[in-house]
C-alpha cells in the first residue's frame, strides 16, 4: 500500500479554490443565524435560506473539487493550506487553518451533496411540524459544522467544528423534546459522545505538548509532518508505547465516541428517537463518518513509525491502528449481531451502521485511507439512501416503526419500494452492480493481506453474512408478506422520493469509481496516476476473494429470504429464529445488555456519588454557612445597640444647629427672581465700581 | 458675438452709468441693478400666475384663464388693476400698524434675498462672500412678517394659519439648510457665485453639476420637498388650506395687501427655486459644453422656470398633509435622511478620486432611502393626531 | 459729527445703555417673559461689546472676540429655549407668568 | 462716527425701550426683532458680516419666533386685569438699572484715552472663520453642539404634556 503523506508533493501555493474554502461552512453557518432570528410561521423562508446556502456550498466544493481534480491530472497532487495565528501568548501561539487536498474534496462534495438531498427530502417529512423553522435552523448548522470538521487543517479548528456537531445532534436527536424517550435519547449520546471527546481533548493537548502545533501540515512544521512525527516517535509513553501511538489511540476514542464504535456505540441506536431526515443526515452519512474521517486525517500519526518494504508495502503495523482494526471488526460483528434481532425498522439500521462503521474503522486500520474513505463515501450514499426509505415507509404507514405491523408495502409504495432494495442491495454488497459490493472488497482484501493477524478477515466476512441476513429479514418483513398494520399505507410525495431515486441511481454508480480495473478512487485519493488495467481482476487471490463475498453474500439471502421470505404471518407470533434458539434470540434482543451493564456499573456509580456530595452539602457546608451567617447578624444587633445610645444622639444636636442657622439665611430667600437679579445688579455695580478706583489710583 | 450677447445687460449698465459723474457710477450701478430685480422678477411673477392657472386648469380638465386678451394671457395684467383698485379693508379691532407694516416687511424680505442669486455670468448684485448665509437670513426673517400678519388680523383663522405657517417654515428650515450645506462642504464656499463656477466645467461636454453626484442627488431631492414646505405649496399648505381656515394669515387682507403677499409669495418660490438652481442645477452653466455660445442668463431663467412648472405640476398631482403628519416627516425622515446625507458626502470627501466613493456612496445612500423610506412612511407613523397646549 | 475720540467707545456706550435697558426690563417687568426678553436684550448688549472689541483691537484675524460672540449666539439660542420651556410649564402648573405671584420656593 | 452708525444705535436703543416699555407682549417681541435687526447691521457696520447674518438668522429667525410661540402659548398678550405690567417695587429696579448703567458709561468714559483708535478694516473670509471653527476652536464648537442638543431635548421635555399630571 502506498504511503500518503510521501506520495503528496505538498503544494502550499494560495489559490481562489483555497482561498473562498472557508465560506462553504460559513454560508450555512450564516443562514442558520438568520433563521434563528425568523419566527415560527416564516417556513418556506427558513427552508429556502438553508436550501440556498448549502447548494451555494455544494457549487463551491464542486469548484474546490475540481481544482484538486485539475491539479492531480497535471501530476502534482494539491495539498493546500490556509493558516493563521488564532492566540498569541508570548512567544507560543495557536494556530487554526483550512485545508484542500483530496481527502478534504471528496469530504465536502459527498457531505453537501447528501446534506442537499436530505434537506430537500425533510421539507417534505416535516411538513407538518410547527417547530418547521428550528428544525431547518439546527439542521443547516449541523451542515456548517460538519463541513468545518472537514477543511479543518488544525486539530483545534476541527474539535470546535467536532463540539459543534455533537451539540446540534444533541439539539436534532431531542427535537422532539416532548418525547422523554427523545429527551433521554439525546443526553445519553451527549455524555456518551463527551466521554469520547474528553480522551480526543486529552490527546489533542498532548500532542501540543509535544510538537507545539496543532496544524496538520504547514509546511513541513505541521504535526502530521516527518519532522514532528520523527519527534513523535522518539519519545516514549510508557507501557511500551511511543507518543505517537499513544495520541493516536486516545485520539481514536473519541472517533470512537461518534462514530459509536464498540464500547461507546450506546447512543447511536438510541438517537433513531429523533426526526428521520436527522437520522439519515447525521447518524448515517456524515457526522458518525466524522470519527472515520478523523482517523483518515491523522493517518500519518497512526501509521508513524511502521516499517515499509522496498515496494512501499507495509510490514505489520502499528499499535494504534492495529487496536483500530480489532475494535472495528468486532464492533462490525457485534453490531451485525444485534441488528439480526431487532424489530424497529429504524433501529436496525442504526445497528447497521454501527457495523458498517466498525468496517471503515477495519478498513482504515488494515487497508490504509482509500480503502475505509472509499466504503465511508459509498456508505454514506446508500445508508442514507436506506434511512430516507425507511423515513417515507415510516411516513406511509402513519409514523408506525415496528416492522412487524408493516408487510405488503411493496404494492402501496412501489418508488419506495425499489429505491429500498437498491439501498438494501448496495449494503449487503451485491455483486458487481452495487457500490457497496466493491467498497466492502476493498476493504476484504485489505484483511486478507493483513500481515498482523487473519482472523479480521474471517470476522469481516461473517458480518458481510449477517449484514445480507438481516437486511432481506427487514425487507420481506417490511415489503413482501401480508400488510399487518391498521390504517391504510400510502406513498410519499414526489418531493421525498426524488432524492431517493437520485441517490439510488449513486448507490448503483458509486462503484465505478472503485473497482479494481479502475482504482481511480484510491489514486485520487493518495495523488498518483490512475491506471486501466483489465487485469484488476486477475490479481492473485482478487477473483476468489470476490468468489468468496458473493458466495457469502448470496448466502445470507437465501437463508433469509428461507426463512422469512412471503411468508402470511401475524403481528403478534414470535419470529422465526426466536422460535428457533430462543436463548441467544433474547441474548440479542437485549443487545448483549450492554445498557443495562452500564445502568448497573457506571451510572450506578455516579448516582451514589452524587447522593455524596448532596449530603455533603446539606449536612457539612451548609452547616457551616449559618453558622458564620448567624455570628454576622449577631455583630450587627450590637452595631445597632451601641449606634442608637451613642453616636445618633451627637448627630441630633448637630442637625438642630444647623436647622435653626437655616433658618436664618433662609431669610433672604423670598423666592422672588427679580429680587435675586437686583442683588446680582447690585454686585456688578460694587465690583465695576471698586475696579475703577483700583485702576485710577 | 456670444460674450456680448452674455454681457448685454452689463453692458447697458455700464452705458448707461457712463453719462454719470465718476463718483457716483458705482453707487447707480447698484440701483441700476436693483431696478433691474424688482422689474424682472415680477414680470416672471406675472407670467407664472397665468401659467399656474391655465396648467391646473388643464390638469383640471378645465380651460382656465381665457377671457382677457388671446387665451387669457393678460389675465395678470387685470388681476393687477382689481387688486389695486379694490378698497382696503382694515379689520375693526385689527392691530393697524403691524398689520399694514406685515405684507411690505414680507415684499422687502423676499426681494432682499435675490440680491444674492447669480443670475447670470458676473451678473449677481453683491458678490457677497457669504451669500447663502444671507440668503438664509433673509428667508428665516419672513416667518416673523407672517406671523405679523396672522396675528394682527385678530381673527382665528389667520392666528391658526400663521402659526401653522411658522412651525411648518420653522421645521423645514433644518432639513432646507442641512441639505445645502452639503455644497458648501463640497465648493468649500458660501459664496453663490463661487459655488455656480465650481460647477461650470465639463468632462465629455456633460456638466459637473452637484445634482449628478449621489450625495447631490439625495440632497437636491430633500431640498426639493424642504423648499415646497417653505413656500407653503401644495402638498405643503395646510397654513393656507382653503377647506379648513378661509385663506390662512391673509384671511383679513384685500386689495393692494392682499396683492402684495401674493406677490411676496410667488417671489419666494421664485428666489428659492433661483437657489436650487444655483446649488444644483449649475446655475447659470449650460448643461451641455457645446451650447455655451447660449447666453447664461437665459439657462439660469429657463432652469428656474422649469422647476417652477415642477412645483405646479405637484401642486396639481398631490392631495394636502395633515398637520401631524406633516410634523413627522419633517422631523422623523427628512432630518435624519439629510444628517445622514452629509457623513456621505463626508465619506466622498475623503475616499478621494476613483470610482469606488461612486459605487460606495451610492449604494448607502440607495440603501438607506429607500429601506428607511419604507419603514419611515408606514401607517402607524401617521396615528392618529394628538394636540398640545399649555392651557 | 465725533463726540468721541474714538468709535469704540461710542459702541461701547450703545452696548452699555442696551444693557441698562434689559436690565431695567427684567428687574421691573411681571411678566416672566419679558424677564426673559430683558436677558435677550442683556446677552445681546454683550455681543456688541464683543464683536467691537474685536474690530478695534489688534490682531483681528486671530477672531477671538468674533469666536466668542458666535459661542454666545448659540448659547443665547439654547438659553432661550429652555427658559421659554420653562416658563410654559411653569405656567401649566402656576396658572400664570407673574412673578409677583411666583414666590412658592421662598425659604 | 459716522452717521449710518448714528441712526443704526437710536433704531436699537428705541428698539429695545420698546421692547421693555409697551404693554402687549407681542409689541414687546416684535421690537425685540428690531433691536436684533440694528444689531445685526451694527455688526455689519462692524465688517463682522457673518457675525451679522448669524445674528439675523438665529435671533430673528428663531429666538424672536420662540418668544412669540411662548407668549401666545401662555395666553399673556392680554394685559393682566389689575393693569399694572410693572412689578409693585419698579422703582427699586429702575434705580438699579440706572446704577449700573452710570456705573457702565463711567467705565467707559474712564477707559476712553486708553482706547485704540480706527484701524484698518480686517479682511476676514468665511474662510478663515470655517478653518478657525474647524482648527482652534473645534472642541468649543463640539461642546455648544452638545449644549443645543441637551437644551433641545430639556427643553421639550419641560414644555411637554406630563401624562400622570392632574388637570
Amino acid at each position: 500500500m502506498i504511503q500518503e503523506g510521501t506520495a503528496f508533493t505538498p503544494q502550499i501555493a494560495e489559490s481562489t479554490a483555497s482561498g473562498i474554502l472557508w465560506l462553504i461552512p460559513a454560508l450555512p453557518i450564516v443562514a442558520s443565524g438568520i433563521i434563528a432570528l425568523l419566527k415560527q410561521p416564516m417556513r418556506k423562508l427558513s427552508a429556502t435560506l438553508a436550501i440556498g446556502s448549502l447548494s451555494c456550498s455544494l457549487l463551491l466544493s464542486l469548484f474546490a473539487f475540481g481544482h484538486v481534480l485539475v491539479g492531480w491530472a497535471s501530476g502534482a497532487a494539491v495539498r493546500e493550506t490556509v493558516n493563521f495565528t488564532w492566540i498569541q501568548v508570548g512567544t507560543a501561539h495557536v494556530d487554526l487553518g483550512w485545508i484542500l487536498d483530496p481527502l478534504a474534496a471528496v469530504m465536502l462534495v459527498m457531505v453537501c451533496f447528501v446534506g442537499l438531498l436530505i434537506f430537500i427530502y425533510s421539507t417534505g417529512y416535516m411538513a407538518h411540524d410547527e417547530n418547521f423553522t428550528r428544525f431547518f435552523c439546527f439542521l443547516s448548522l449541523f451542515a456548517g459544522a460538519m463541513l468545518g470538521v472537514v477543511i479543518a487543517n488544525s486539530l483545534l479548528l476541527l474539535f470546535m467544528s467536532w463540539e459543534l456537531v455533537g451539540l446540534t445532534s444533541y439539539l436534532l436527536i431531542g427535537f422532539w423534546y416532548q418525547k422523554p424517550s427523545a429527551a433521554a435519547a439525546a443526553k445519553k449520546a451527549f455524555l456518551t459522545t463527551r466521554i469520547g471527546d474528553v480522551f480526543f481533548l486529552l490527546g489533542m493537548v498532548w500532542l501540543f505538548a509535544q510538537t507545539g502545533t496543532l496544524l496538520f501540515y504547514n509546511a513541513g512544521m505541521g504535526s502530521m509532518e516527518a519532522l514532528k512525527l520523527g519527534g513523535l516517535l522518539a519519545t516514549p509513553a510508557g507501557l511500551g508505547l511511543t507518543a505517537a501511538s499513544a495520541i493516536g489511540l486516545l485520539i481514536f476514542a473519541g472517533a470512537a465516541g461518534k462514530s459509536g464504535q464498540f464500547p461507546l456505540h450506546v447512543w447511536l441506536p438510541d438517537a433513531m428517537e429523533g426526526p428521520t431526515p436527522v437520522s439519515a443526515l447525521i447518524h448515517a452519512a456524515t457526522m458518525v463518518a466524522a470519527g472515520v474521517y478523523l482517523i483518515a486525517r491523522v493517518y500519518p500519526l497512526m501509521q508513524a513509525g511502521v516499517q515499509l518494504s522496498a515496494s512501499g508495502e507495509a510490514i505489520g503495523s502499528t499499535v494504534a491502528l492495529t487496536v483500530v482494526t480489532w475494535v472495528g471488526a468486532g464492533t462490525a460483528v457485534f453490531a451485525a449481531l444485534i441488528a439480526v434481532a431487532q424489530n424497529d425498522i429504524k433501529r436496525i439500521l442504526a445497528y447497521s451502521t454501527v457495523s458498517q462503521l466498525g468496517y471503515m474503522m477495519a478498513g482504515l486500520g488494515m487497508g490504509g485511507v482509500a480503502v475505509g474513505m472509499f466504503h465511508l463515501i459509498t456508505h454514506a450514499f446508500f445508508k442514507s439512501l436506506l434511512f430516507m426509505g425507511a423515513g417515507s415507509v415510516i411516513h406511509g404507514c402513519h409514523e408506525e416503526q415496528d416492522i412487524r405491523r408493516m408487510g405488503a408495502l411493496k404494492i402501496d409504495m412501489p418508488w419506495t419500494f425499489i429505491t429500498y432494495a437498491v439501498g438494501m442491495l448496495a449494503l449487503c454488497g451485491f455483486p458487481l452492480f452495487f457500490s457497496g459490493f466493491w467498497s466492502k472488497d476493498g476493504i476484504l482484501e485489505a484483511a486478507q493481506h493483513w500481515s498482523v493477524a487473519k482472523s479480521p478477515f474471517y470476522m469481516l466476512v461473517f458480518g458481510a453474512l449477517l449484514t445480507a441476513f438481516y437486511m432481506t429479514r427487514q425487507v420481506s418483513y417490511v415489503f413482501f408478506g401480508n400488510y399487518r398494520g391498521h390504517k391504510e399505507a400510502h406513498e410519499s410525495p414526489p418531493v421525498m422520493l426524488l432524492p431517493l431515486v437520485i441517490l439510488a441511481f449513486f448507490a448503483m454508480a458509486l462503484g465505478l469509481i472503485g473497482t479494481p480495473v479502475w482504482p481511480w478512487f484510491r489514486a485520487f485519493l493518495e495523488g498518483h496516476a490512475a491506471g486501466f488495467s483489465v487485469t484488476g481482476f486477475s490479481e492473485p487471490g482478487f477473483l476468489a476473494l470476490m468468489a468468496t463475498s458473493s458466495i457469502v453474500v448470496l448466502l445470507g439471502l437465501v437463508v433469509a429470504w428461507r426463512i422469512y421470505g412471503n411468508k402470511p404471518i401475524k403481528a403478534e407470533d414470535p419470529d422465526a429464529l426466536e422460535r428457533a434458539m430462543p436463548t441467544i434470540w433474547t441474548l440479542l434482543e437485549g443487545k448483549f445488555y450492554i445498557d443495562e451493564l452500564y445502568g448497573a456499573t457506571v451510572i450506578a456509580f455516579y448516582a451514589w456519588w452524587a447522593r455524596v456530595a448532596d449530603w455533603l452539602d446539606r449536612r457539612v457546608w451548609g452547616g457551616i454557612v449559618t453558622a458564620v451567617a448567624w455570628l454576622f447578624r449577631e455583630g450587627a444587633q450590637l452595631s445597632r445597640l451601641f449606634d442608637m445610645n451613642w453616636v445618633d444622639g451627637g448627630f441630633d444636636k448637630g442637625c438642630e444647629e444647623l436647622a435653626s442657622g437655616g433658618g436664618l439665611m433662609s431669610r433672604i430667600e423670598s423666592g422672588r427672581v427679580q429680587i435675586y437679579l437686583r442683588l446680582l445688579a447690585l454686585a456688578v455695580v460694587l465690583l465695576t465700581a471698586i475696579l475703577i478706583w483700583s485702576s485710577r489710583g | 458675438m456670444p460674450e456680448k450677447a452674455d454681457q448685454v445687460f452689463l453692458l447697458l449698465r455700464d452705458w448707461l452709468v457712463g453719462f454719470l459723474p465718476p463718483g457716483w457710477r458705482s453707487a447707480a450701478g447698484v440701483v441700476l441693478g436693483v431696478i433691474g430685480i424688482i422689474a424682472v422678477f415680477p414680470g416672471l411673477f406675472a407670467i407664472t400666475t397665468v401659467l399656474e392657472r391655465k396648467g391646473l386648469g388643464r390638469m383640471q380638465n378645465r380651460l382656465g384663464p381665457n377671457r382677457v386678451g388671446p387665451f387669457g394671457i393678460l389675465q395678470p395684467i387685470a388681476d393687477a388693476i382689481k387688486s389695486l383698485t379694490k378698497e382696503d379693508i382694515v379689520p375693526l379691532n385689527a392691530d393697524a400698524v403691524v398689520h399694514f407694516l406685515a405684507p411690505v416687511f414680507l415684499v422687502v424680505v423676499v426681494f432682499m434675498g435675490f440680491a444674492v442669486l447669480p443670475v447670470g455670468r458676473n451678473m449677481v448684485l453683491v458678490n457677497m462672500d457669504s451669500g447663502l448665509l444671507f440668503y438664509f437670513a433673509m428667508g428665516a426673517s419672513t416667518e416673523v412678517s407672517i406671523f405679523m400678519a396672522g396675528w394682527s388680523s385678530r381673527n382665528k383663522y389667520s392666528l391658526l394659519g400663521a402659526m401653522r405657517a411658522v412651525a411648518q417654515m420653522i421645521s423645514y428650515e433644518v432639513p432646507l439648510l442641512l441639505s445645502s450645506v452639503v455644497i458648501v462642504m463640497m465648493t468649500g464656499s458660501l459664496s453663490l457665485v463661487k459655488i455656480v463656477e465650481a460647477q461650470n466645467q465639463y468632462t465629455w461636454g456633460l456638466p459637473h453639476w452637484y445634482i449628478f453626484t449621489p450625495w447631490g442627488c439625495a440632497a437636491f431631492v430633500m431640498y426639493a420637498v424642504a423648499a415646497t414646505a417653505e413656500t407653503n405649496r401644495s402638498p405643503f399648505d395646510l397654513p393656507e388650506g382653503e377647506s379648513e381656515l378661509v385663506a390662512g394669515y391673509f384671511t383679513e387682507y384685500s386689495g393692494f395687501k392682499f396683492a402684495l403677499f401674493f406677490l411676496g409669495e410667488y417671489l419666494a418660490m421664485l428666489s428659492i427655486s433661483g437657489l436650487g438652481t444655483t446649488l444644483f442645477l449649475g446655475g447659470w452653466s449650460s448643461p451641455l459644453a457645446l451650447l455655451n455660445w447660449v447666453p447664461s442668463w437665459i439657462w439660469f431663467f429657463s432652469k428656474v422656470m422649469l422647476s417652477i412648472c415642477v412645483l405646479i405640476w405637484v401642486r396639481g398631482t398631490l392631495p394636502r398633509l395633515r398637520q401631524d403628519q406633516l410634523m413627522n416627516f419633517a422631523w422623523k425622515f427628512v432630518l435624519p435622511m439629510t444628517l445622514l446625507n452629509l457623513m456621505v458626502a463626508a465619506l466622498w470627501r475623503f475616499m478621494g478620486d476613483g470610482w469606488a466613493r461612486w459605487v460606495a456612496c451610492s449604494a448607502i445612500l440607495l440603501l438607506v432611502y429607500v429601506g428607511a423610506g419604507r419603514v419611515g412612511m408606514r401607517r402607524e407613523h401617521f396615528g392618529p393626531r394628538t394636540y398640545r397646549y399649555a392651557e | 459729527m465725533t463726540v468721541f475720540a474714538t468709535p469704540l467707545a461710542g459702541y461701547l456706550l450703545v452696548a452699555a445703555l442696551l444693557f441698562a435697558i434689559g436690565l431695567a426690563g427684567a428687574l421691573t417687568r411681571r411678566n416672566a417673559i419679558l424677564v426673559l426678553i430683558g436677558i435677550e436684550l442683556m446677552l445681546n448688549a454683550a455681543n456688541l461689546n464683543l464683536i467691537a472689541f474685536w474690530r478695534y483691537m489688534p490682531h483681528p484675524e486671530a477672531l477671538t472676540g468674533m469666536m466668542f460672540a458666535i459661542f454666545s449666539i448659540a448659547v443665547a439660542a439654547a438659553e432661550a429655549a429652555v427658559g421659554l420651556g420653562l416658563v410654559i410649564s411653569i405656567h401649566r402648573h402656576a396658572k400664570t407668568t407673574d412673578l409677583d405671584e411666583m414666590n412658592r420656593m421662598k425659604g | 462716527m459716522s452717521f449710518v452708525f448714528w441712526l443704526l444705535a437710536a433704531i436699537t436703543v428705541a428698539g429695545g425701550l420698546a421692547a421693555v416699555l409697551l404693554k402687549n407682549l407681542v409689541h414687546c417681541a416684535l421690537a425685540l426683532t428690531v433691536v436684533f435687526t440694528g444689531l445685526a447691521f451694527l455688526f455689519l457696520q462692524l465688517d463682522a458680516q457673518f457675525a451679522g447674518f448669524a445674528q439675523i438668522l438665529v435671533y430673528v429667525g428663531a429666538v424672536a419666533i420662540l418668544v412669540v410661540f411662548a407668549i401666545l402659548l401662555t395666553r399673556s398678550s392680554e394685559t393682566p386685569k389689575d393693569g399694572g405690567v410693572f412689578s409693585r417695587t419698579w422703582g427699586v429696579g429702575l434705580v438699579i438699572a440706572a446704577a449700573v448703567f452710570a456705573v457702565l458709561g463711567w467705565a467707559v468714559l474712564q477707559s476712553e484715552t486708553g482706547l485704540p483708535h480706527e484701524t484698518a478694516v480686517p479682511n476676514v473670509t468665511v474662510q478663515l472663520i470655517g478653518n478657525a471653527l474647524m482648527g482652534r476652536y473645534v472642541l468649543p464648537l463640539e461642546i455648544v453642539a452638545l449644549l443645543l442638543t441637551a437644551a433641545m431635548i430639556g427643553a421639550v421635555i419641560v414644555a411637554m404634556h406630563e401624562k400622570g399630571d392632574a388637570k
